[in-house]
């Protein structure tokens, strides 16, 4: 089979498109900022952004203008405070920003069914909310069995994905370790799916141990090989999340002339990841993981 | 003094929805004293987690390094807290009402908002399935009205019906822990009574701080200090740069 | 905590009773047998036995007189033929045993809906087959969404579940790899839990690799230690399937004097599984594993 | 013979949900001739499977060792067949009629079987959601009746409505490889017609072997029969021990 690795430009010019659906996934671990980064350069507009949690990589592309619309479940900075370029967003009259809103839960059941391509998922939860009236895409609907009333939520079906993984082939069969958030989920329910990587590693580094393919192959569209592509998130065994970096968000995205500083230097004002992590020097010696590596099992038989 | 309140809450052995910040120092300072075999389960999918550095999110690296398992987000919501696994979780809030409801969501309209707020993120499942809720907030009238702007997350009352008639299998929040007293739930009604002060505090104090007509409970008990040996973690061991404590 | 290891005699005296539902998953692999013959041998009675390849298992279970009703999806001798003392029980006038009969699909769908504590589960499925006439719980429901109508089957919550892991801590803490088929979701399904390993291994060895983790301590009642538990099934980096004992048992299931001396002798006729495995001394040396040791991967950060 | 034909309906790279016997020796064939790059999907959870012994069950070991992934069959149902990832599934039966519609629940009555079969396996949602399907069946009249007596996998119609009216997804089985001949769903009607013929085999030879009255396609080709290649394949490295073919 042929290779499907690519350059994070080239990958985003393919696949990313204006007005799309766009997921980049990752619960605070392997949350890839290098694809946002390049998304922001590529000037893609009218975005629909998915995401449980926006975090700091969605405020950078709402300030950047990508984005319409917003669905999500939890809209702040983790520890460290809020999103202000959503904030103001939303908090503009009119507003600029289309809001979607769920729990986590109806995040990751909307994803799941959608992973399923099923039209809608269920869960026993909203009761007693003003989410519901908030949304009118949560539903009830009725067990054929016991006739409880339950929620639901329709499927969430993304035009691309972005997820980032340790190590891949140059198929995309994908392997993830640490926290896996729903990044399996968002890419099989996606029409389109980029996976970047920490490391691409031979097919039988694959092979040597399946049961951590969190990702096949066969749903890939794309390949990217982006060492510290997801900082200042992390990598489990590369690199530590940058939570200086955090919290130093708190003041730049309060500031609509400093965030627009930070874009200039750090999006706009270089070509990729490489010369991204070429200007920080600093970051790799503060971040890097120190190796704690586990035992291998049999796989023999 | 809050964290070492709720700290106290927890039983050895308990399964426990752990948030970020205040929540998480209780957890940790609870393992370190009286509950070595308390579960952690994180939204993120680490459970059975040790950290061994104070985590500054909840995806943070340190939970899952020695964690007792790692899962998909799927199986926290779906096998963990909708299986009923869960014993107590942790909420808190901009707002929180007489009836235990939480908003984490808006201040103001929800369509034209004053204050945009996170929004839910986890909490509706917890307080709808957890087997029971500790709120954990500083008081003052602006975070304790009446009634909150928007229910985010469901207490013993919403918008007039009870938890059982909602159908809720959790018994929702049925404590608050705030830094100068304890509210609790009055098991027939499900409105947050005042049942214990911090020493020092008087219950005008407490009235103040909320925004309704506070019932006293019938037995009203001082919380005991901080210990030594709480004070002593809390400070050197679990949060020694200050992030939560400050 | 305390330690929850025991006996598998006292684990199936304390938790499985005359008239549960049980559940011994596995699919092909880690299949605990060492569980049902002393199942078999405490005689229990009226069982109602589910899972989705009833396989030589549930046919010597059949067989010995333990089993009321059979829920089930493919009730085959994998590769060899048919389990005779289950076609016996079905194609006997009157019946001897109560059949309730899905697809795999529809099973793992029960039981993940067990699992997840919702009253039924959805399926794309079973559109032009004649399985919802044959078992009235295969159901329908409209999408409150799209108005489509998906098939619905009801959750699956037994009493007991059974599961072997390759590995598992005091607690109960276990880990799989390779085959994984429905055991975590029979296992979350279930009322109470019944884990056995090959190898009891220290915490500290979970902890080193949580991703491996398939079947967290919090929901295990009891922890049984049997080494080849799973003969003639499989332990990927243990031992390999018996083959041989499955054809055999074409010839044996189908004679019901020869299954009963197989039982005499294999089953009431030893203590436990140490015992059987003390009298067929070459298993070991004919299906021991060779090793096949993958690279562990760093959770360091 | 009916494994090199079938081989021979395998497109390079395509995803192919495997059972065990003659699906799988064909899929294994069609790797080491045509495709290299087929992917095989078992439903025990092997993607990408690479078995370096000829498997006796869909879920031996060798299918693990050295796949491309391993995961739950939740993920293998939903994820995969469901998702419409699946490009071809092979199915097998007791009985096939006229439709395609498969048998492998009972012979006679549901209730009071002839003889009772294994059931329905992961078969009816193979025949639902695979893009297409191929069946393997020796003809004879048994197991070729006009109507099979039990519909575990739909065919093109079933009681009487097309797939298209049932709302099925995939294109249902559109080949049928015996052993004397190959049968094709017509595109329109959905009845399964004769269009192939082995080598030696006379029209009537195969309308002895189905319960209907056989119609003939259009064009009836002559099946080109097993390459030395092919025959060397299946006798000496696939199936040496003769499991399959004897």
């Amino acid at each position: 089979m042929h290779s499907k690795v690519v350059t994070m430009k080239d990958a985003i010019a393919a696949h990313v498109r204006d007005g799309d659906t766009l997921v980049i996934e990752g619960f605070t671990h392997l949350i890839c900022f290098a694809a946002a980064h390049e998304v922001i350069r590529q000037r893609r507009r009218e975005l629909t952004l998915a995401r449980l949690t926006p975090d700091v990589i969605y405020d950078q592309m709402i300030a950047a203008g990508c984005a319409r619309k917003l669905i999500f479940s939890w809209a702040g900075n983790p520890g460290a405070g809020s999103l202000h370029a959503f904030r103001r967003a939303v908090e503009a009259r009119p507003a600029e920003l289309e809001l979607e809103e769920y729990s986590h839960f109806g995040m990751v059941t909307r994803l799941s069914a959608g992973a399923a391509r099923l039209p809608f998922g269920v869960m026993r939860n909203y009761m007693g909310t003003d989410l519901p009236a908030a949304n009118p895409l949560i539903r009830t609907v009725n067990c054929p069995f016991t006739g409880e009333t339950l929620a639901a939520v329709p499927a969430l079906n993304p035009d691309v994905t972005i997820v980032h993984a340790q190590r891949a082939d140059h198929h995309g069969n994908a392997q993830v370790w640490g926290l896996m958030g729903v990044q399996k989920e968002a890419a099989f329910a996606s029409k389109r799916v980029i996976v970047v990587v920490e490391e691409l590693v031979d097919e039988s580094v694959i092979r040597a141990d399946p049961n951590r393919t969190l990702i096949p192959g066969l749903i890939v569209d794309a390949v990217v090989v982006e060492p510290w592509g997801c900082h200042p998130s992390y990598a489990q065994g590369h690199y530590d999340r940058d939570n200086e970096f955090y919290v130093a968000w708190e003041e730049i995205s309060r500031d609509p002339g400093r965030l627009r500083a930070y874009l200039d230097e750090h999006v706009y004002g270089v070509t990729d990841r490489a010369e991204y992590m070429r200007r920080q020097p600093a970051l790799a010696e503060r971040l890097g993981a120190r190796p704690r590596i586990c035992a291998g099992v049999s796989y023999g038989y | 003094m809050m964290a070492a309140v709720a700290a106290r809450e927890l039983r050895d052995g308990e399964v426990t929805f752990v948030g970020i910040g205040l929540p998480n120092l209780a957890c940790n300072l609870a393992r370190a004293l009286h509950a070595p075999n308390l579960v952690l389960i994180y939204e993120s999918g680490a459970i059975g987690a040790a950290p061994d550095r104070l985590p500054v999110s909840i995806g943070d690296p340190s939970l899952v390094t020695g964690s007792l398992m790692v899962c998909p987000m799927a199986d926290v919501f779906q096998l963990f807290l909708q299986n009923g696994r869960v014993g107590v979780g942790f909420l808190g809030g901009a707002q929180i009402d007489r009836w235990g409801n939480i908003n984490t969501t808006v201040v103001g309209s929800y369509r034209e908002p004053k204050v945009r707020l996170p929004g839910a993120g986890g909490a509706p499942e917890i307080a709808v399935h957890a087997r029971r809720v500790l709120v954990i907030s500083r008081l003052s009238a602006r975070s304790f009205p009446a009634e909150v702007d928007f229910v985010t997350s469901p207490g013993q009352r919403s918008h007039g019906r009870s938890r059982r008639e909602l159908g809720m299998p959790g018994a929702g929040p049925v404590k608050v822990v705030t830094d100068k007293a304890i509210l609790e739930s009055d098991p027939s009604t499900g409105e947050m009574v005042l049942t214990a002060l911090y020493p020092g505090v008087a219950v005008e104090d407490v009235e103040r701080g909320v925004g309704w007509p506070l019932r006293v409970g019938a037995a009203l008990d001082t919380v005991a200090g901080p210990t030594g040996e709480e004070l002593r973690l809390l400070r050197e061991v679990l949060d020694p740069r200050g992030l939560y404590l400050s």
